[in-house]
């Protein structure tokens, strides 16, 4: 979209991805110290017409190489560019642990001093199941990073959120995963995207996306849309489910939640994480410890199984979380 | 004497031949399903069928491989059935793995090692196959297959290293397609043959042509007989391209963006056309054989695609029985 | 040691590295197909007696490549053999983490079909703070694998149970990730260590170190001698924690927590590594959902902080969690 | 004219000639900490000082450098002080990092770009610090020491294969020393000159002696001249040898088991030594000014210590700022 038109308009329904490509885009204009690095950059749908736009300089491409190129990026931060670092999977971040959780997220810290900034952005393409692709393209990986101090990580459910946690990721001085996932990619959401270049949306905020008085549902992601429908499934049958959606997980927004227990007394957490470790076991202890006295029942956790994706779409649905099964689980909750 | 080809024996090029020609039959297949939205994961390999076909011609049936991506060549290769690797696909509980690896596709019996997504992570993998084949003293090899992709990254350079260092029966076998992806090799390889890495492990590295069964199979056995004795590991760059794009999904967004002449002036040097014509001008195959080869290849894939369909999905259980050994 | 003398004995005291050492010696005796990979193991001191008395074949010795050679382990562990790899540092892991999470991990699964097997040993030489030795020599990175299904982790506190966790660890056909704690290596307990080729202490099973009715305290590796400490501190006060050692992450032995929990009604996780998304936030996250109405008081997680180590030993002095931050935690959650 | 020894500036040889001296000076004061059981990390750079002081010495005071763990030659050579050196080893708040960062030791100002403690990782931020100077125009290079260690990590690979590929200027500098830690560098290498690894990136790869400070400098010097130029990364291998056992602590169950006469042959190529000798018979130096040099640099490291230990320590609040930054 010529940046004249977006100027005239205010807000836009746009897919995810696109929502994403125009924020990515205006930080490019606003600040030339934006720059890329990731496989295919000069030829992908994505990022031809950047490279179009800001020159082929701008975009690093890289062969396969997740480990050195996440590595790279670090190093142009260091010296005060602001790079976005595209990966393919979330399951490459694997790849690139070393870089990801050894260099990026403790070099300003190692450098000492406080002079060393790490301002980049790992952004994640596509994340989580639905695509039939294989236990190691279908993984959610997110809780891993939230054991990271010096990370921070944005996750979120819908286009407007994407644009405004990406520009936030962008600006901050600080390695920002940014994780795009696979069932959200093509989607639209009713709620226009904002097209000015200072919407933005910070990191470490929740957001409720339903009120309710019954029970907390905390979730994040692809199966934010789960959980509304699964509380609209249960207006139906007279529980009031409050609904929030993450949005960040590193910082993640306690305030809102504890807030939120403290008015419903109870607590389901829904993610398609495995269940062992994974991120609702950080959301379930921290409310277990600062927001016990709240709570009239046992927590819940709603994830997918402790075992592997399975390689074929048709396997993969057997254990898609849907809106039923979170519907039932807070019910249970209620004793209903 | 027994008839043979450019010293590969009669019958292993017509095995060769035979195999490719299923190997195609099969890939147009998987690519008509594709775009009919079947839900499949299937990368094309038209046009660079003989790397594998004759690699794994070269092999004993004890020995084993570690595939890689690009289509179904090594599958075949290697003795795998078209009905049982599309049932994989398609998640059916008669496939390789009972329908949970799909793409990943693996069989002990057959000495296929499974297929990792993860680009280069089996070249470090084949080298501790090699070292359980070394310590085992069979004389047993192992092939790796990979695209010239995954030689950018750490996992081939300390992969192909320490098979190096510790000289062990493995053969690395590029298929240098020109492309990854949709990304030109030229813009993210400095080399122009992965082989002229060798050097940095000091292994013999060799660059063929890699629409050139005979001479892969060739080449390939030499390696392996280098390998069998003791000699360690060897680089071989196959030059090939694929005549379809990377992937076959409709939505795909065209990430094709080659030459349309490169693609035809390569559809030229078809393998397989090739093969056939010189065994033709050899007498090693008639016009009518190498028709009734094509239509038993057809024939096969039919009845193939019949038995995966027809075959019926596994239970969710049976699904989550495998994440640990017991 | 040489072997007849052994034979004699049926206990021996040793340090939790000898009688390692004394296992591993003793596994491959038993089994010629358990072989080692690792850096410098034709020559360090804990490895050029095996190289000797093995044959240096069964030593593949490796340059640094810890991403290679973990995944050439897997390479020989898929041929019927049983690695044990041997890993300098906690941190390294996330150098080899593509080889452990996306590879090892999930190998047999997406192999499918139950054929392929994967026994191997990822045996962590050094894990945790304590040697000035910086932040990428000093983490505790254990969570990080609890969320990857298809790993086994032992984390063992005692000689007795580093020596017995080893040879269950040898003799699985799963991979399992074996991590010493650097403040244990040299250690002695007042236990001997069993002698006996036989002796083995299950995966997944944990030990109460000390009954107590008052408070559960759950914890691990060298937090297990603090907590001790600590425990001993409150008894003097009239306060009796109940310790236990979890010895295994994954699995973990939830019925021991949980049981435990029912008796005394109040939870204290104790761990070294950083406290958001970390170990204690499954076991807390677990027992608010499965032991919440055992619970009289909030939970308490004590770890490290959301930080970097520093990288001095003063640095790191400043940040160790001791027995009376541990009594003080206690003594908050029973309100004294 | 002005005096020159071998194509360098009299000037350039006598700094070079100072901060090995005054490097070996501090290497032998923390070795003496050390075996004292002071906590400090420190790995002993005895006999290889000449590589990164030569190196340093031919670089502008913008340039950057990204370091190793070996000594601290680099530090020293690129203008660090070894008073805040040795604070900072021993965490405190006046050493270049306030003393939380101990080792891993940087400085904005100097351009030290920090120490990472994961063997390799640094050749691939490197490359991305290239990315950086390039961008930027003004011809600043970025110089990359490391031991032969790494070049057998996948970082090396993906590093300078990265670097090479985007043509920045990154000048990798190994400092062979023939053992790491205690393993003989032949054991678990296939080249014997990491330089031979140049042609897999098609950069320059260059082999020289480690020991000769001067055909360091004018190597180096060389290679920063083409990475100015936008010529790209170039590859030198320095063959050198460190006298001591590769860490010092006591109960350190020595790791060293290097024959005697290796070490003792080796300590007769004293780069020190070996520079003195040729200035002196140059006439760029007298032996009383290397004398006063030499009491100089004692003299240096003895209030270094003294600066270092009556430093006061940080407060556990202040080690906790620079997690994030706001
Ligand atoms: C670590 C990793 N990064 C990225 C990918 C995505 N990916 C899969 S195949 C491929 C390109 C491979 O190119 P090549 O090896 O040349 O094989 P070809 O497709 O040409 O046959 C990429 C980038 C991956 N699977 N793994
Ligand atoms: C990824 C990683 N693996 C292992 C280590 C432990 N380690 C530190 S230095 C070293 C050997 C380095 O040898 P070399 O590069 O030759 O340097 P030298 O010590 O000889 O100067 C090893 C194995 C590490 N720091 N990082
Ligand atoms: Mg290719
Ligand atoms: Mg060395």
């Amino acid at each position: 979209m010529p940046a004249e038109r977006a100027a005239a308009q205010t807000a836009q329904e746009m897919t995810f991805n696109a929502a994403i490509q125009h924020a990515l885009g205006a930080e490019m204009k606003r600040d030339s110290r934006v720059i890329l690095f990731g496989i295919g950059i000069h030829h992908g749908a994505n990022f031809r017409a950047l490279a179009e736009e800001f020159g082929r300089e701008r975009l690093f491409q890289a062969p396969i190489a997740e480990q050195g190129f996440t590595a790279a990026a670090l190093g142009a931060a260091l010296m005060g560019y602001r790079p976005v670092v595209v990966i393919g999977r979330g399951d490459f971040l694997y790849c690139a642990m070393d870089s990801i959780a050894n260099e990026a997220a403790k070099y300003r810290y190692i450098c000492g001093g406080g002079r060393f900034r790490v301002p980049m952005v790992i952004r994640v393409n596509s994340t989580g199941m639905g695509g039939g692709e294989g236990s190691q393209h279908s993984q959610s990986v997110e809780a891993t990073f939230m054991h990271i101090p010096g990370l921070k990580i944005a996750i979120p459910a819908t286009p407007a959120d994407a644009a405004g946690l990406f520009r936030s990721a962008v600006r901050d001085d600080n390695p920002v995963l940014f994780f795009e996932h696979r069932q959200l990619k093509r989607s639209k959401a009713s709620a226009p995207v904002p097209l000015d270049p200072d919407f933005t949306v910070p990191l470490g905020e929740a957001a409720i996306r339903r009120r309710g008085r019954d029970l907390t549902i905390v979730t994040y992601a692809y199966m934010v849309q789960k959980c509304l429908a699964a509380a609209a499934e249960l207006a139906a049958g007279g529980v009031e489910a409050e609904v929030i959606d993450l949005r960040s997980l590193l910082p993640w927004d306690k305030k809102t939640v504890l807030d939120s227990v403290a008015r419903t007394g109870r607590l389901l957490v829904v993610s398609e994480d495995c269940k062992t470790a994974g991120a609702g076991a950080e959301i379930a202890a921290t409310v277990a410890e600062e927001g016990f006295s709240s709570l009239r029942a046992p927590i819940r956790r709603l994830c997918y199984p402790d075992m592997i994706v399975p390689g074929t779409v048709y396997g993969e649905s057997l254990f898609m979380i849907d809106a039923k099964e979170i519907a039932a689980a807070a019910r249970g909750l209620l004793g209903r | 004497m027994k008839p043979e080809l450019e010293g590969v024996s009669g019958e292993r090029v017509l095995h060769i031949y035979r195999t490719m020609v299923r190997v195609r039959a099969f890939d147009e297949k998987l690519i008509e399903l594709g775009k009919r939205r079947e839900p499949i994961i299937h990368h094309p390999t038209l046009g660079q069928e003989a790397p594998a076909v004759a690699a794994c011609a070269a092999l004993n049936s004890d020995d084993v491989i570690m595939p890689y991506h690009r289509g179904w060549a090594w599958a075949i290769g290697k003795g795998m059935e078209p009905g049982r690797v599309l049932a994989e696909l398609l998640g059916k509980r008669t496939g390789y793995c009972k329908g949970q690896a799909g793409p990943h596709l693996a069989d002990w019996d057959l000495g296929v090692l499974g297929r990792s997504g993860i680009q280069g992570a089996h070249l470090q993998i084949a080298a501790g196959v090699g070292c359980a084949l070394k310590l085992e003293g069979k004389r047993r090899v192992c092939l790796a297959f990979f695209g010239e992709g995954p030689a950018s990254t750490g996992a081939f350079h300390e992969g192909v290293h320490l098979a190096a260092l510790w000289q062990v029966p493995v053969v690395y076998i590029c298929e240098s397609n020109n492309y990854q992806f949709a990304v030109p090799a030229r813009e993210v390889m400095r080399v122009e043959s992965v082989a002229e890495m060798a050097p940095s492990y000091r292994i013999p590295g060799v660059t063929i042509d890699g629409n050139d069964a005979l001479q892969i199979f060739t080449t390939v056995g030499e390696a392996i007989r280098r390998a069998r004795d003791g000699l360690g590991p060897t680089l071989i760059d196959c030059r090939t391209y694929r005549w379809h794009d990377s992937y076959y999904q409709p939505e795909n967004m065209a990430t094709d963006h080659r030459p349309a002449e490169e693609v035809a002036g390569w559809r030229k040097k078809c393998p397989i056309l090739r093969l056939k014509a010189r065994m033709i001008e050899a007498n090693l195959l008639s016009p009518a054989q190498a028709e009734l080869i094509e239509r038993e290849a057809e024939a096969e894939i039919e009845s193939a695609v019949k038995f995966a369909y027809e075959s019926p999905y596994p239970r969710r259980e049976e699904l989550t029985e495998d994440v640990y050994a017991s």
